[in-house]
């Protein structure tokens, strides 16, 4: 109905945005001495870190990261590297 | 385990437009995965409304609405009424959303009335400081001595020349059920106290300390570094309280001075110029003491 | 069933009657009486709603905001200050579409401080968005109650409904009512809300989002468009009442002797009766003189009016609101919609009466209508000041 | 036909309560009916007006009433400082509340009718009856004797809704009494 132009949105459509282009650095997650702590995740504030506590493999999905550096920064171990993103 | 397509958070998607760092945006995260499906919410004007919902997108995969800048209270106790009303309203959590100036400022009577009627809704306010979503203006829940765009420092002045307004202390002043302080620096006991909050029923209110990138001026990898320093030097106390009684508080499991915290952000650099800035962090190192003191945080 | 009515309980159980679930007022004088009677209603059990008393105006309107997005009926009602202190809330009730109805309690503005009836507060939300009903007299403002919550629910409005009643003039007055005995009957008239889109956990959309330039004009456009398509449905909910219950007062307008008539007085709400009464004393002195009412200041009757006045010579305006830096509001808006459709046969002399409660008496009409004959456009003219005043 | 009654009193004497009274027994009585108060913002003590109107036909004059044709005062001060007998029809009554005798007021008639003046003692029956200073039932009693133009059953049986089983039985019966006085009958004094 034409009423919900500009009022209603459809839930989740901003997932149609992919925030990744944002980024200027993005995470390198070395998995060397990673202890599964989540930690990367916990603090991600668009929550795209994955990975699971046994195997200790993360990954992140760069479609939506903006390369804020927060997991590499709080990661206990520095098991994760920023890295700039070539353009 | 997460996969890549379970991180696309549930309630709270991917592809808002929140600054890269952005501790509110980790917050809600954060809150969304406690509250799951069964939850509406409602939500102040501020940064979180515009970069979660730009029409046609939205980042909520619940019922989610915005109204204005001082109502989210008020139209969460509407939502709430309407739940009662249709028989709904067991298993439903209604979360109210406002940054510090839609909760402490302009949307101060609002939630007052909302608290008052003890509605059995959740208010969460992230507190980030001052007005971020206008361009860092001065709000009711600005830090003594921050630089804003309208307490400037100056030859005259220091930055914002008052203390923080104390809220969650306004909120217990009500006698609700639940009030608690929480940071994004800490986010297991931030969902420790989601948790709790929504399993109350009645009034909840939560005060999330959420650094802001732009507004506080500092590299968006320290958001978390920040809100954990807030906490350690004694500037955010975090607790938790039942109707006027505190029933719990974070240690500071290592005391640090304020200058750690103030130096690494570009809204208290002013300080850092002579002696009378030194004396200025005095007067905050002073805060902070009192903060240790009267909630007993070591 | 005839009754005596304070007019406020009348309007109550207009409400009762249309079973809203969710009620939200904060007291004003002179709406006082109407949520008065409906919390006793609640508190009685004769109305299963929710009943939330708030803190503030802001907040009445807010609540039923809220409520009304999850696809609930919900009423408020206000006065003057209140309703200025709502307006940003109305204007988003309106935007977001959703169906409120609202009494406003008619009354003027402060300074100085008034509680007196006028219709300055209406004329201050005329662009939220939001349909504006008048009622003429406490029978009229029962039954337009229940025709607001049908007008504001119909799929294709959407669109908060303000009920208009002359605050004291109506809701303090008793008078003669007839009420509808069976709410099976009025839910017959009135179904049951049926909101397309509503905050609802199984469909969870987002309500309010940003609208940016590339699309603001558009939801603007939108929600003018179920505004002008509000005429059709005022008018049959108008005449569906009728073939129910029997009662009509118009559509959008109504008129009284005005077949060849040539001059014609235009007002809304309660001062119509005391207009009638007059008309019909000077038609029996032999003058050509009929009424046209408003019925429905927004969406606005350009048509019913231009079809209505086009063949007089001299039209009067009687209103009971200024707009300082102009003049008249009603008579301008009756202006404009004249010359619109090119005719200039017909003076439009518009008068200011009746403001903070100033009684208007029939000799004001009659006076005004001698006047009008030698006047021409008047704009918005104060009448019957006192000079020891000025 | 319509007729139009204006009753003044002071805030607090129940003018508005007696309006309204009129009106729901004007309608018991057969008639369309009207009553509202000068929607003042008067307190305690400060001079009000109430209005009613009752026709065979629907009413819809709004304005105030300023040609009466019964006036009703519940305190003889107000004589003092309101022109209470304003543009009082010419064959229009008055009631007023007073043990005085109309002479006492000669000098305060304005324009109207000493004949047409009629003083009551509402106050004395009413603190006979009720033991208190309310006199605003009382007068009803006598209005409905006077005018002849609403039944004294429909004024008591208003009366007794308004006000309850044990309180409205009483007003009731200040009403009768009144009402009695007017017609002759000073029996319950």
């Amino acid at each position: 109905m034409d009423f919900k132009v500009g009022i209603i949105a459809m839930p989740g459509a901003a997932l149609s945005n992919k925030t990744g282009s944002f980024a200027n650095e993005t995470p390198v997650f070395k998995h060397k001495t990673c202890t599964g702590c989540n930690l990367c995740i916990y603090f991600c504030p668009e929550g795209v870190v994955y990975g699971d506590k046994k195997t200790k493999i993360y990954d992140f999905d760069s479609d939506y990261c903006k390369g804020c550096g927060i997991c590499a920064e709080e990661c206990p171990v520095d098991d994760i590297e920023m890295v700039l993103v070539e353009k | 385990m997460l996969t890549k397509e379970e991180t696309h958070n549930e309630f709270f998607t991917m592809g808002h437009t929140g600054c890269s760092g952005c501790a509110q945006s980790m917050s809600v995260k954060l809150i969304m995965e406690i509250l799951g499906k069964n939850t509406i919410a409602t939500n102040a004007t501020g940064c979180l409304e515009v970069f979660s919902t730009r029409w046609p997108e939205s980042a909520w995969k619940i019922p989610w609405i915005h109204s204005l800048f001082e109502n989210s209270a008020a139209v969460a106790s509407g939502v709430e009424a309407a739940l009662k009303a249709m028989g709904k309203k067991d298993g439903i959590t209604v979360l109210a959303q406002g940054g510090d100036g839609g909760t402490a400022d302009i949307g101060l009577q609002s939630l007052s009335g909302m608290f008052e009627r003890n509605h059995d809704v959740l208010y969460v306010c992230y507190d980030n400081g001052a007005y971020m979503n206008t361009g860092y203006q001065r709000s009711g829940l600005t830090p003594f001595d921050a630089y804003t765009t309208t307490s400037p420092s100056g030859k005259e002045s220091f930055g914002n020349n008052r203390p923080k307004k104390y809220m969650p202390e306004i909120a217990m002043a009500h006698r609700i059920p639940y009030t608690a302080v929480a940071s994004a620096g800490y986010p297991m006991d931030l969902q420790k106290k989601v948790k709790k909050a929504k399993s109350i029923k009645g009034a909840k209110y939560l005060q999330v300390d959420v650094p802001c990138v732009p507004g506080w001026k500092y590299e968006p990898k320290y958001s978390v570094k920040l809100a954990q320093l807030a906490v350690q030097t004694g500037l955010y106390p975090l607790f938790e309280a039942e109707y006027e009684k505190i029933i719990s508080v974070k240690k500071i499991s290592k005391k640090v001075p304020v200058e750690e915290y103030l130096k690494l952000q570009g809204r208290f650099k002013h300080l850092f110029k002579g002696d009378a800035g030194r004396a200025e962090i005095e007067k905050i190192q002073k805060i902070a003491d009192e903060n240790i003191e009267r909630f007993g945080l070591i | 069933m005839k009754q005596v009515l304070e007019g406020s309980m009348a309007i109550a159980d207009g409400v009762r009657m249309a079973e809203p679930h969710v009620i939200s007022a904060y007291p004003i004088t002179p709406q006082t009486h109407i949520v008065e009677h409906l919390s006793q209603m609640v508190a009685d059990g004769d109305l299963k709603a929710e009943f939330i008393m708030v803190e503030s105006e802001h907040s009445a309107a807010s609540v039923v905001l809220g409520a009304s997005a999850c696809g609930v009926r919900t009423y408020t009602a206000t006065a003057s200050q209140g309703l200025l202190y709502m307006e940003e809330v109305i204007y988003n009730i309106a935007g977001m579409r959703l169906p409120v109805v609202m009494t406003l309690a008619n009354r003027a503005i402060s300074a100085p401080i008034n509680i007196w009836n006028d219709m300055q507060d209406a004329m201050a939300i005329r662009d939220t968005g939001a349909i504006m009903l008048v009622a003429e007299n406490n029978q009229e403002a029962y039954d337009m109650h229940i025709q607001a919550f049908k007008i504001a629910e119909n799929q294709d409005v959407m669109l908060p409904v303000i009920v208009n009643v002359d605050g004291f003039v109506l809701t303090h007055t008793f008078e003669v009512v007839e009420t509808i005995d069976s709410i099976d009957k009025v839910k017959e008239y009135l179904p049951p809300i049926n909101m397309e889109y509503k905050l609802d956990v199984e469909n969870p959309y987002s309500f309010g989002t940003l609208g940016e330039p590339s699309v603001y004009m558009e939801s603007r456009y939108n929600l003018y468009n179920a505004m002008n398509f509000s005429r059709n449905i005022i008018i049959e909910a108008a005449k569906e009442f009728k073939d129910m219950f029997g009662r009509f007062y118009g559509g959008l307008t109504d008129s009284y002797k005005l077949d060849d008539s040539q001059t014609v007085i235009v007002a809304m709400g309660s001062v119509l009766g005391t207009i009638k009464d007059a008309v019909d004393e000077l038609r029996e002195s032999g003058k050509k003189i009929g009424v046209l009412k408003i019925r429905s200041f927004r969406p606005f009757p350009e048509d019913e009016i231009v079809a209505a006045l086009k063949n007089a010579k001299n039209v009067i305006v009687i209103e009971k609101a200024i707009c300082p830096g102009k003049g008249g509001i009603l008579s301008v808006e009756i202006r404009d919609s004249l010359f619109k459709h090119k005719i200039n046969s017909v003076s439009v002399n518009g008068y200011t009466l009746g403001l903070g409660g100033r009684d208007i008496t029939p000799k004001n009409i009659h006076d005004l209508v001698a006047r009008a004959e030698k006047e021409e456009n008047v704009d918005g003219e104060f009448v019957g000041l006192s000079q020891q005043y000025l | 036909m319509m007729k139009e009654i204006r009753i003044h009193g002071r805030g607090g004497q129940g003018s508005v309560t007696m309006a309204s009274i009129l009106a729901f027994s004007f309608f018991d009585d057969g008639n369309y009916c009207q009553a509202f108060p000068s929607f003042g913002s008067e307190r305690t003590g400060a001079p009000v007006q109430a209005f009613a109107r009752f026709s065979d036909k629907p009413i819809r004059t709004r304005h105030q009433i300023y040609e009466p044709d019964y006036i009703i005062v519940q305190d003889i001060t107000l004589l003092k400082s309101v022109p209470v007998y304003k543009g009082i029809k010419d064959e229009g009554k008055i009631l007023i509340n007073s043990e005085a005798s109309i002479k006492d007021v000669a000098g305060e008639l304005g324009g109207a009718k000493e004949e047409n003046i009629v003083m009551f003692p509402a106050l004395k029956i009413a603190m006979k009856i009720l033991n208190k200073p309310i006199v605003n039932t009382t007068l009803l009693g006598a209005f409905s004797a006077l005018s002849g133009d609403v039944t004294i059953d429909s004024v008591k049986k208003e009366i007794e809704n308004r006000f309850g089983s044990k309180l409205g039985k009483l007003n009731a019966e200040a009403a009768q009494t009144a009402y009695n006085y007017i017609k002759g009958d000073r029996s319950g004094f």
